[in-house]
């Protein structure tokens, strides 16, 4: 299990490769990777904030879980903060097991805790000044899931 | 007791962090003292339905006691992923 | 949208970073690896059989039907057919949306019917010889989540 | 007609395709005239729940017609992915 929580970019496939590397008993590995998404085409930046310290011991609490629900062979979760750009990944998470319907859920899972539980906090900024994203409703109930 | 903020909490009160000297016996008593203290702050916790409080780096409800806390953070709902 | 049937091996990550590249529209991409299973250690290779014209074209139409019942900036699907060797990709699939639910959601749809309607199939070969991996109840019974 | 087969079904014929002369109306009328043929063909054919065919490469049905069709293809259930 690895969590890291990083101001520095990140490559996405290397990481992917990297993880669950060289082992011959999984069959399934599910990435997701979060994008900075310029809704109006008027972003310029991205600006995550985050609470350091509980926002490494949330996502490993998130993570630990999602261990102990599904037969995991391991779990990857990187999130950025600080200034994006649009199209730059701001965070991803990888599942690995045996079976592909425990490595999917887990990843979904992750990602539907990780939405709302971990002190993170995205504030949208372009030429007319910066605002903070709204928690939208649907990620709050996605937690009923499970 | 060091009392954190972040998101537009932080901004509308205008700092990250303080030390503040309290008696407060929960959240709630906390967040009305402050409340009563300056007009910022009274405009940050207006609507508490839209705030989150973290004790000493966990989620927390507002009644939550804060004996032995050391640590109390406020801030909106996140909008990590 | 784009489906390659090739024997030789990909580069997932590399792959997985190609993908949806210098978007700015979307917001989430979802991959899945399969990947050549040891299961009791014994596994010499992975022979993966197909139907050469059937594939393609199963594959298109399974991916077609992913795009049109969710919102996809894009998806892309790989298979290898010949011999593998355990811990090598077998496959992946990749989806790209605006938001996280239609990605996952259409890349579990997508390996729930590339598993079960796609024309592969995989021999598993050791010491011992050669032998068919039987098709998962579970596998079809999948399909009917869709 | 140009019948082809794959994996056990491959194996068990003993030969990936063949030239079929045939008058067989349904897929299921060519299962019974090639297993009549010989013994190999009858222990491919022997448990129909166990197979797959496609004509023309799609997915069809054992009771469908084989007016028209020129490439039959017989297999197990398929396990890609």
């Amino acid at each position: 299990m690895s969590v890291r929580v990083q101001s520095e970019a990140f490559d996405t496939g290397a990481e992917l490769n990297s993880f669950a590397q060289d082992r011959t008993d999984i069959g399934a590995v599910v990435s997701f990777t979060g994008v900075v998404r310029d809704t109006k085409g008027d972003l310029q930046e991205m600006l995550i904030e985050h609470y350091p310290g509980m926002t490494e011991s949330a996502i490993t609490k998130i993570a630990r879980e999602a261990m102990q629900r599904w037969a995991l062979a391991d779990v990857l979760v990187i999130h950025r903060y600080g200034p994006l750009k649009p199209g730059e990944p701001i965070m991803m998470v990888a599942t690995a097991s045996a079976h592909r319907a425990a490595a999917f859920e887990a990843a979904d899972f992750l990602m539907d805790y990780l939405k709302s539980r971990a002190p993170f906090w995205k504030k949208e900024v372009t030429h007319e000044g910066g605002s903070w994203v709204d928690a939208k409703d649907a990620d709050e109930d996605a937690l009923k899931r499970w | 007791m060091n009392v954190v903020y972040f998101a537009w909490v932080r901004e509308r009160i205008g700092l990250p962090q303080e030390t503040v000297d309290t008696d407060a016996a929960t959240v709630n008593d906390l967040i009305a003292e402050l409340s009563a203290r300056e007009e910022r702050y009274a405009a940050a916790f207006a609507d508490v339905s839209a705030l989150r409080v973290a004790l000493d780096q966990e989620l927390s409800d507002f009644d939550a006691p804060l004996a032995g806390v050391r640590e109390v953070a406020f801030f909106p709902p996140m909008t990590g992923g």
